[in-house]
């Protein structure tokens, strides 16, 4: 019974036993401690960093929104690509901001599978920012298209010409694969949301908010019979995410996959994708969560120890990724395909674009590894730096895997080096600022914690749990918290 | 339930017919609609109706818009039919007529495609004793009678004036000439002008007996000239017959390219370079040349020569034959070129009778007549080089006379009937002379160039469609030129300008096509030439393109006997050195010398040798490239005497040193988008300011400065080698007769490992095995075959399929950005046996040749365009079904369905599919980034060149893929023909090879064969079956019904080097 | 103003998750029908405490996700293969106006349907996670925004830290005294009778 | 704290979840007709600049359809007839009829003026449809099949959708439309009027042998002669010509074999 080894005072219980866990939310917090702090996050005003990062991503987005109006209303060619590079950053970013949005089922549903309570703290925000970055993913293939007001014909739509899609195409599984991905990602994080809509709801005063929060919350009344089945679902749903979200990726995989193109065509892609997808998708997790922990004080929900496991996961994945790189060679050269190794030599050692492989390579592979020294998982800015090199080094990878390659098609004939417009840049750029408004507008309106689900991994939340009379630790008045929160914590760290 | 539609009324909008389109979504592109519902003739506008060539016939149309933009459910349409009928026109069917057109070779027989009276595209005329497949100019010159920058209506000093006022300033022209004779008078005519000019001139000299003749051509042949009429006689000249030719030296000499002889279609040399059985006789070809052309391409032993050396190779094979008389120029030979040479003479004399040796039309007199005597001391004269007795060209003073007589102030008024545009190309002097105020230019010409802008009188030249005319081929046959269609800006042909001067005509006044004095004088001229004006001759010359036996007879075999005299004056020679460069002026491949240059399907044509298009530019050989440390594009300044010019340097493999080549023709200004960019300062750079007269092609003594700045060349092709993938094949007839099918046995070819599927897909031939294959016996099965022994690499391909199928231009800044939409790519490689500085056998990724095996490189062509794979991956990844495979083995493409998710360009191996990156056709092409908000006037297709595109193909917008479909136009076409004399019997197969691709049509070597496969009469079966024949990247398993035959070299053993041609393909992978 | 009002039932308040666990316990043994607990998180066990039975959402997902399988592999095969024809319901086809076109010489008969396994699978787990939302809904009775024990001030507790045990009026048991002692006695605070506006 | 939502919006969702499946349901309804060829194009009936009958001339008088079309059997589209042949009957000093009547004002003035009538298109094909009535006339489609009874017609209209699934239909069953090549723009054809023996006779005149035709009559049974034809072909498709059965016998002895390649029709 792990609870019971955990002392009300660490320093009174003498040296720490070797078998003693980390607690998941350390001094001991109190429900309604977790419940004010959260909310807390909600319902006071928002500290400047808030509007300091909020202001430049509204116009960022405002950015994306004028290069896609350009786009459409001009021509493709306004991006950089030519025969025979006819995917390049489109492709590229899509499939990279896929990759993000994996972390955040992957946090829910495997984890949730596999008992991990430590995902409690994370999971809330993890969801979203898969929402937000499927949104920005779909943007992509929405709009690289010749002519998006014919997009349409992708959906089966029985019609006079007698003319259906054709299901043998990968970019069609694409079609399904996304916009199911997105659906169950939505439903799983909305049903998360809402018991915790009825708390906010119910602290509360009558007006929009009431009114908002109460509709959303359905009614919600924590009764037994509600609880009962919703764990079900939840259960269901983790379910039904764990083989889906291995899915998405393996399907993107696909589109290349399944080509003829040589450095396309190779069976490993569905794994070294999905690997690479949780290894950024961590990677962006970490990115968001450790300024927001430290911005809104929530060390004590979101502790060391959430972040050494997410770092182990991301040195795990990556070295995945970095076998995977180097798995590729070799077939390559065992295959006796001499288009393949060339296309290989051509990426790595001669081609034009081999700058790409040397940072994908450096980012992804090396950068990890320092995450095998114990003290660099526990230092945040450490931890910080690495997750950035990973953010940047999955975009070179999609970026190696579709323009280079394609740079070095089979005609030697038609080789064409590949150079990205303003246009291109700003497009991308501008998706950075779309999804973080969106996540910060999810901090502002709901609750970036699962405050039920963090309150049923406190050690008094266990019915067998005897010991009466602890609440935990009374904090002081939390009225007067806002005003405080962020220059002590963000010291502290 | 039925509904009253109630139309709102039509608005009456003075708009003309394609502006009121081209406001429609382009994909409701006019002319597709003309195509598609009721064809033009059913709907003629005005404007067409006054183009129509059978105007005459008092046929009439109607200007309303075809659709109202009126906000209904359904936009309203109207018909408009014919009020009287028009004869031979069946709306909806084309009209094909047999011409010809005039060129400095002469004449090149046509078949002309008409709808409704608007020329659509060319093809050579079969029935024509020399007809064949058509040169890149022929086939891209109908767009020429389109060009929206044409001349539109005189000038008088560059101020547009009405005809009246340009008939006026020639009368009185006339007059004042008439009080001296005419002896102030000037005429500057071709070299060769046409039978009824040469009867006018003479008219013309007699109303004016003292004016005087002048030749002068851009890019002439004189020396050629003066050295066959002093070698054979006045007027008489060499015609080859390549047919029997057996071994041919090129000295300099493109005949297969941009210098063509006076001889046999080149299908008459590739047809013995193509062999299928072992133990096959050759021909064999040694070239000697300063540069890459097409023929060096084709040749069996090229050596790079400076153009400078070229008499003295002439001189050695004199020499080796026994004519001393030249032996003079061989002073200077280098020791390497003797013996290069002497086992080639040898050849040439075990070959007396079958071998020639032939000189670029360019060089001296002297190395003419010398060659002369040469073929007669190899026995070619009357065998493989005949002597055709031609009818003398009117005595006319030189470039050299005109500039004295100018100079001198005799001639006070010069008429220039040529296609020279003198201000632009003439050397300094001769320019300058003309410049005079003193000096009265009346120009006639196509475009508003630099000549006709300060021409005292400009006339807009009627285009060879537009106006009757008459033409000598290169044998002498008779051929007559018939208009298709009303000079669409009333341009007037030199025939005409001559009538208005004698009197015979007056411009601007509405011709009565039936007495039209040009018509008039043309059959007077037929009457002359066949001898009575015989209404059915006249008829079957029309019908046919050409008169039945007109051509020149033969004339004596034997030399002059004061032959030598010709060699008399021959200047000294100098090989150039690093410090004296030589600069050879060479036609260019885009615009001849100048006279296609506002031609925009020829000037995106990349250059068949550099690759290069929308520019000239300084090719250097590699050696001396590198040796300057250039990077293509960088600018130098190349001075001769005291003349120089700056351009951008182009690294040309297979050059010789110390010798920079400068294609002609660029740098005009003021000609629009097309002629001289948007800017009109002009496109490329003018090498004719390099020469100081007007026969100087070769110009010794050149200093190079190389330049910092530098300037952006589009390129077409980035990667010269293969980098040892089998792309294109090769081997020597020797191997060939060892190893019939050496080509299917390379590289991975060899060890392709079985394809294991689970299924049976539609692949191959339907059988009992074979349950899903494709049906042979109730369906036609295309394919193609392409042979590399034959194919020269000139791109007339890659011009017809952009004629035929509506093929955008896309313009310079978007070939640089690597987008040009031509569906035939034509790959150039460059190939050695030895790679690098490690001599590898084989070129892979990381191994770049050397300067100096680039320098004696081979160059090898491959055109590629869609494979039409029977199982083509492109099919698979659309993921809206908008290209599927038919049943016929077409790897189809549904424009309309598709939307442009570009995933197939990915996924096909031949990267043969395009994208409309941007509104190509409607966006004026230097405003394409502008979008929606470029110039509204500039937006749309420019209407004259909508009156070119073929109605039978959708004209594609933007943002869908567009490939080669083997011109399914024309197949669907020809199935519907056998259906209608099918009727009710079973015979549903086209007739045997009855239709034929736009590309194959234009092949002048006939290397593309293409047919039924399953009609084992046709002749691609027999291609196919060949043992040369392979498949493109047969590894991917994509099974294409496109293949090739692998070339054939025909080297000489004792030859140095030999061993080395053809070898690395021996090595590919 | 009206002063009629319905008695939903008693609320007790509880301190911590285990005593109403035991709370549970005792009401459930008392053998009481229509009653429940509310909390702010699920407590484990609680199932077994009340003495309630299994939720039945997982069939329903089950058969959820049946349909889309076959939803994905009927829009397929119909469109794209002649597999219907095959088995003699052409009609089909005909009705929907297919159009089966080759592509990569790939078959139009079943074989291909390898290629279909992706969007049969996505399909399939779309329909699952809809049942499940849907069906959950269901089963929780929700959404239903007004509910007499919003009526309750300290109610507003249970999203919070509170514990409660609520026993309608509705249970055949059900009676002012004895229910009220039996929560007294499971150690329930502040015990409310919770009435509503009618 | 009291009850934020009032009674009645517990209901509310159900009742909007109900509302919205109907609506659904109705537009799903809706689209399939209201936005299809069935409903946009059938019907049209556009008023023309000249009050040209078809039912008196085709219908009445009998015209031939080709004697103003002329050249449809020979291109790709189906020539609107010159004036010059409005001219031939109704020009003054021609065939004179009703050359005075006000009807035909325009007709006189076009000739004169030479500036054609402005009729309004009816069927209208997309830009990227490349439809060809030759095709399909020599081959035994009737104009009537997408034309509709023409000959009644007092002013023309849209009769059939011409969308594309409705031409895929018939390229996939031709032999509903197939009918004997001399039957083809009589659009009063009526299968049960056919002579059975004289379109044997016509069958074996093409020197198709009995045997063939039998067999594709009834596989199990044999023919020496017309006789045994025409007996075999009442046993099976009864006393009358149906079109089933005249368009199976051409489908299969003309070998008629429609496309459904997309280049059939899109190039």
């Amino acid at each position: 019974m792990e609870a019971k080894t955990i002392s009300a005072n660490p320093q009174a219980s003498g040296t720490p036993r070797i078998l003693e866990r980390e607690p998941l939310v350390l001094h001991q917090r109190s429900y309604s401690w977790i419940t004010n702090r959260i909310c807390g996050i909600v319902e006071n005003k928002q500290p400047l960093y808030w509007w300091f990062l909020f202001v430049p991503s509204v116009l960022l987005t405002g950015l994306m929104a004028f290069c896609f109006t350009y786009l459409i209303s001009t021509g493709v060619g306004v991006w950089g690509q030519k025969q025979p590079v006819a995917w390049a950053w489109d492709i590229t970013n899509f499939v990279f901001w896929i990759g993000i949005g994996h972390a955040g089922t992957l946090i829910s549903a495997i984890l949730f599978l596999t008992r991990q309570k430590w995902r409690t703290s994370v999971n809330r925000a993890a969801e979203a920012m898969t929402i937000f970055a499927v949104m920005c993913a779909g943007l992509f293939p929405a709009f690289h298209v010749g002519r998006v007001w014919m997009v349409w014909f992708l959906a089966p739509i029985p019609n006079a010409n007698a003319i259906w899609q054709n299901f043998k195409s990968p970019l069609l599984w694409d079609v399904f694969a996304v916009s199911t991905y997105f659906s169950v990602s939505l439903v799983f994080w909305y049903l998360g949301l809402v018991p915790d809509l009825a708390t906010l709801r119910d602290r509360c005063k009558p007006g929009l908010r009431k009114l908002l929060y109460g509709m959303f919350a359905l009614g919600w009344r924590g009764a037994n019979r509600h609880w009962s089945h919703y764990e079900t679902a939840y259960m269901l749903l983790a379910a039904l995410s764990t083989p889906l979200v291995l899915s998405v990726h393996s399907v993107v995989s696909f589109d290349f996959a399944t080509s003829v193109v040589p450095g396309w065509h190779t069976t490993i892609f569905p794994p070294y994708f999905v690997a690479g997808a949780i290894f950024g998708g961590f990677a962006m997790v970490l990115t968001l969560m450790i300024p927001v922990s430290k911005i809104y004080g929530l060390g004590d929900l979101i502790t060391p120890k959430h972040i050494d496991n997410m770092a182990k996961i991301i040195l795990l994945t990556g070295t995945i990724v970095g076998y995977a790189y180097s798995m590729e060679f070799f077939v390559a050269y065992y295959s006796a395909n001499a288009f393949e190794l060339q296309t290989f030599q051509l990426r790595g050692l001669y081609g034009p674009s081999t700058w790409a492989y040397y940072f994908m390579f450096g980012f992804n592979v090396f950068a990890p590894q320092l995450f095998w020294y114990r003290p660099f998982r526990h230092n945040l800015w450490v931890v910080m730096f690495v997750c950035m090199c990973v953010n940047a080094g999955m975009w070179f990878e999609r970026y190696v895997i579709i323009a280079t390659t394609l740079e070095r098609h089979l005609t030697p004939g038609s080789w064409r080096t590949y150079e990205a417009t303003w246009v291109d840049k700003y497009t991308f750029l501008g998706t950075f600022g779309f999804f973080m408004m969106l996540f910060l507008l999810f901090l502002r309106f709901l609750p970036v914690i699962a405050i039920g689900e963090v309150k049923g991994v406190l050690p008094q939340s266990n019915p067998h749990h005897e010991d009466h009379g602890n609440e935990g630790i009374q904090e002081e008045d939390l009225m007067n918290y806002p005003d405080r929160h962020v220059p002590r914590d963000a010291a502290a760290a | 339930m039925k509904r009253q539609w109630i139309h709102p009324q039509q608005p009456e909008t003075g708009k003309r017919y394609w502006r009121s389109t081209a406001e429609l979504e382009s994909r409701a592109e006019f002319l597709d609609r003309l195509g598609v519902e009721f064809p033009a003739g059913d709907s003629l506008t005005t404007e067409e109706a006054e183009n129509s060539r059978r105007h005459f016939l008092k046929l009439m149309g109607a200007s309303a818009g075809l659709m109202g933009l009126a906000a209904c459910r359904r936009p309203l349409a109207h018909i408009l039919p014919y009020t009287q009928h028009v004869e031979w026109v069946i709306p909806g069917k084309p009209l094909l007529y047999a011409s010809v057109m005039p060129s400095p070779q002469g004449a090149v027989p046509l078949v002309v495609t008409t709808h409704e009276g608007r020329p659509t595209h060319l093809a050579g005329n079969p029935l024509h004793p020399l007809g064949g497949g058509l040169s890149s100019f022929a086939q891209a010159s109908i767009l020429d009678l389109y060009d929206p920058e044409r001349s539109q209506q005189p000038l008088a000093a560059g101020k547009p004036v009405s005809w009246a006022q340009a008939q006026e300033t020639l009368t009185a022209l006339m007059d004042a000439a008439k009080k001296n004779q005419g002896g102030s008078v000037g005429i500057l005519i071709d070299e060769q002008p046409s039978p009824t000019q040469g009867r006018l001139l003479a008219e013309l000299n007699r109303s004016l007996p003292s004016s005087r003749l002048f030749t002068y051509q851009a890019i002439g042949s004189g020396g050629q000239r003066r050295g066959e009429s002093a070698a054979f006689g006045i007027g008489n000249r060499g015609f080859l017959r390549l047919s029997k030719a057996k071994r041919i030296l090129s000295l300099d000499c493109d005949f297969l390219g941009l210098d063509p002889v006076a001889g046999e279609p080149i299908k008459a040399f590739t047809a013995q370079r193509a062999q299928d059985k072992p133990q096959a006789d050759m021909n064999r070809l040694y070239c000697l040349e300063n540069r890459y052309t097409l023929t060096g391409g084709m040749a069996d032993h090229r050596k790079p020569l400076p153009s400078s050396l070229i008499p003295a190779a002439a001189a050695l094979v004199a020499e080796q034959l026994g004519i001393s008389a030249g032996s003079a120029l061989a002073a200077e030979a280098p020791a390497s070129l003797k013996e290069w040479l002497a086992p080639a003479v040898r050849d040439l004399i075990d070959h007396k009778g079958n071998a020639v040796v032939l000189l670029g039309s360019r060089h001296s007199a002297q190395a003419h007549a010398l060659v002369c005597a040469i073929n007669h001391a190899l026995g070619a004269l009357g065998n493989c080089l005949e002597v055709l007795a031609a009818d003398p060209a009117p005595v006319a003073g030189s470039a050299a006379d005109l500039q004295q007589a100018l100079g001198s102030g005799q001639i006070q008024t010069l008429i220039c009937l040529g296609s020279a545009n003198p201000l632009h190309d003439a050397p300094a002097a001769l320019a300058s002379a003309l410049s005079q105020p003193s000096v009265k230019l009346v120009h006639l010409g196509l475009l508003p160039n630099a000549t006709a802008r300060s021409a005292a009188l400009h006339l807009p030249a009627a285009h060879y469609l537009e106006a009757w005319d008459d033409v000598r081929a290169a044998d002498g046959t008779y051929s007559v030129v018939q208009p298709m269609i009303q000079p669409l800006y009333s341009g007037i042909s030199a025939n005409e300008l001559l009538l208005a001067l004698i009197g015979r005509k007056k411009l601007g006044a509405p011709a009565d096509a039936a007495q039209d004095p040009a018509y008039q004088a043309v059959r007077d001229t037929f009457a002359t030439v066949a001898g009575s004006l015989d209404e059915v001759r006249w008829n079957h010359t029309l019908r046919d393109g050409f008169l039945k036996d007109s051509a020149w007879k033969t004339g004596s075999t034997s030399l002059q006997a004061n032959w030598t005299d010709a060699l008399k004056g021959a200047p000294a020679l100098k090989a150039p050195t690093n410090k004296a460069m030589e600069v050879v002026l060479v036609p260019d491949s885009g615009a001849y010398d100048g006279r296609y240059i506002n031609n925009a399907w020829l000037q995106e044509t990349p250059d068949p040798i550099t690759k290069q298009a929308w520019d000239n530019a300084a090719w250097v050989g590699s050696v001396t490239f590198r040796a300057l440390g250039l990077k293509n594009g960088q600018m130098i300044k190349v001075t001769t005497g005291d003349r120089s010019l700056t351009l951008p340097a182009l690294e040309a493999p297979g050059h010789v040193q110390n010798s920079i080549t400068i294609p002609l023709g660029y740098g005009q200004q003021q000609l629009g988008f097309v002629g001289s960019d948007s800017d009109g300062k002009g496109r490329g750079f003018n090498g004719y300011a390099l020469r100081a007269d007007a026969e100087q092609y070769v110009i010794a003594g050149a200093k190079v400065e190389v330049l910092s700045e530098s300037y952006a060349l589009a390129i077409t092709q980035d990667q010269a080698t293969m980098e040892g993938r089998a792309m294109i094949r090769e081997g020597t007839l020797e191997t060939f007769n060892r190893q019939p099918d050496f080509a299917v046995k390379t590289g991975m070819d060899s060890h392709i490992p079985q394809n294991i599927s689970f299924y049976k897909g539609q692949v191959g031939r339907k059988s009992a095995e074979n349950p899903d294959g494709f049906d042979y016996e109730k369906k036609h099965q295309w394919g193609m075959a392409i042979d590399l022994s034959k194919c020269l690499g000139c791109t007339a391909c890659v011009v017809a399929c952009q004629s035929e199928n509506n093929i955008p231009v896309v313009g310079k800044d978007q070939v640089i950005k690597g987008r040009l939409m031509q569906w035939i790519r034509m790959d150039r490689y460059f190939a050695t046996h030895q790679w690098g500085e490690q001599k590898a056998k084989s070129d892979d990724v990381n191994i770049d040749p050397t300067a100096e095996q680039l320098e004696n490189a081979e160059m090898v062509n491959q055109p590629v365009a869609c494979q039409q794979c029977e199982s083509a991956p492109c099919e698979t990844v659309c993921p809206v079904n908008a290209t599927v495979h038919t049943d016929d083995g077409l790897n189809a493409m549904a424009y309309n369905r598709c939307i442009g998710t570009r995933y197939c360009a990915n996924n096909c191996p031949y990267t043969a599919r395009r994208f409309n990156w941007f509104d190509y056709n409607k966006r004026p092409l230097d405003e394409l980034y502008w979008g929606p908000l470029s110039t509204p006037e500039k937006t749309g297709v420019r209407e004259s060149l909508q009156l070119q595109k073929n109605p039978n193909v959708t004209v594609r917008m933007r943002g869908v893929i567009e490939k080669c479909t083997y011109c399914v136009q024309r197949l669907e076409g020809a199935k519907i023909k056998q259906k209608q004399s099918q009727r009710d019997s079973k015979n549903f197969r086209v007739p045997t090879d009855s239709v034929k691709t736009a590309c194959q049509e234009a092949c002048p070597a006939e290397a593309i064969a293409f047919g039924d496969l399953a009609d084992e009469h046709s002749n691609i079966n027999k291609v196919k079956a060949s043992p040369r024949n392979y498949e493109l990247l047969k590894y991917i398993g994509t099974r294409p019904r496109t293949s090739y035959l692998a070339r054939l070299r025909n080297p000489n053993k004792e030859m140095p080097g030999a061993e080395a041609i053809a070898a690395w393909s021996a090595h590919q992978i | 103003m009206s002063t009629l009002k319905r008695v939903h039932g008693y609320l007790a308040q509880f301190d911590s998750a285990a005593a109403l666990y035991h709370a549970a316990e005792q009401v459930r043994d008392a053998g009481y029908q229509r009653w429940d607990v509310h909390r702010p998180f699920p407590i484990h066990g609680m199932d077994d405490a009340m003495g309630n039975p299994k939720s039945i959402l997982p069939k329903l997902v089950f058969v959820g996700g049946i349909t889309g399988t076959c939803v994905a592999f009927t829009l397929q095969t119909l469109t794209q293969t002649n597999f219907w024809s095959s088995i003699g319901l052409g009609f089909l086809q005909t009705l929907a106006e297919t159009y089966p076109t080759v592509v990569q010489a790939k078959p139009t008969d079943i074989w291909t349907l390898p290629a279909f396994f992706p969007v049969m699978f996505e399909l399939t787990i779309l329909f699952s996670a809809f049942t499940t939302l849907f069906g959950l809904l269901g089963l929780m009775g929700l959404p239903r925004l007004n509910h007499p024990l919003f009526a309750s001030q300290q109610f507003g507790k249970f999203s919070d830290d509170g514990f409660f045990v609520c026993i309608e009026a509705r249970d055949p048991k059900f009676s002012q005294e004895e229910t009220k002692s039996l929560l007294e006695k499971a150690g329930g605070k502040n015990i409310e009778l919770v009435q509503d506006e009618l | 704290m009291g009850n934020f939502f009032p009674r009645w919006t517990n209901w509310l969702p159900l009742k909007l979840a109900v509302a919205a499946g109907f609506v659904v349901f109705g537009v799903s309804l809706a689209v399939p007709y209201y936005f299809t060829p069935k409903y946009t194009r059938v019907g049209y009936q556009p008023s023309q600049p000249v009050p040209f009958s078809h039912q008196i001339h085709a219908g009445q008088l009998g015209l031939d359809c080709r004697y103003c079309h002329s050249f449809v059997e020979a291109s790709g589209h189906a020539n609107v007839p010159t004036n010059q042949t409005c001219i031939n009957c109704h020009g003054p000093g021609k065939g004179n009829i009703k050359s005075n009547s006000p009807k035909l004002a325009k007709v006189i003035a076009a000739a004169e003026t030479g500036k054609p009538i402005e009729w309004v298109k009816i069927h209208k094909a997309p830009d990227y449809v490349y439809f060809n009535h030759s095709a399909h006339l020599n081959r035994g489609i009737s104009c009537q099949s997408c034309h509709g009874r023409i000959d009644q017609m007092e002013v023309v209209h849209h009769a059939e959708p011409q969308s594309m699934g409705w031409c895929l239909d018939c390229h996939r069953n031709p032999e509903k439309n197939l009918r004997p090549l001399e039957q083809v723009t009589n659009l009063k054809y009526d299968p049960a009027q056919l002579d059975r023996s004289a379109f044997y006779q016509n069958l074996l005149g093409k020197g198709i042998a009995p045997a063939e035709i039998a067999q594709s009559i009834d596989p199990s049974r044999s023919a020496a002669n017309l006789a045994d034809l025409v007996s075999l072909a009442e046993g099976r498709y009864g006393k009358q010509v149906t079109q089933l059965e005249v368009g199976s016998q051409l489908k299969k002895h003309w070998q008629v074999q429609p496309p459904e390649n997309c280049t059939a029709c899109h190039r």
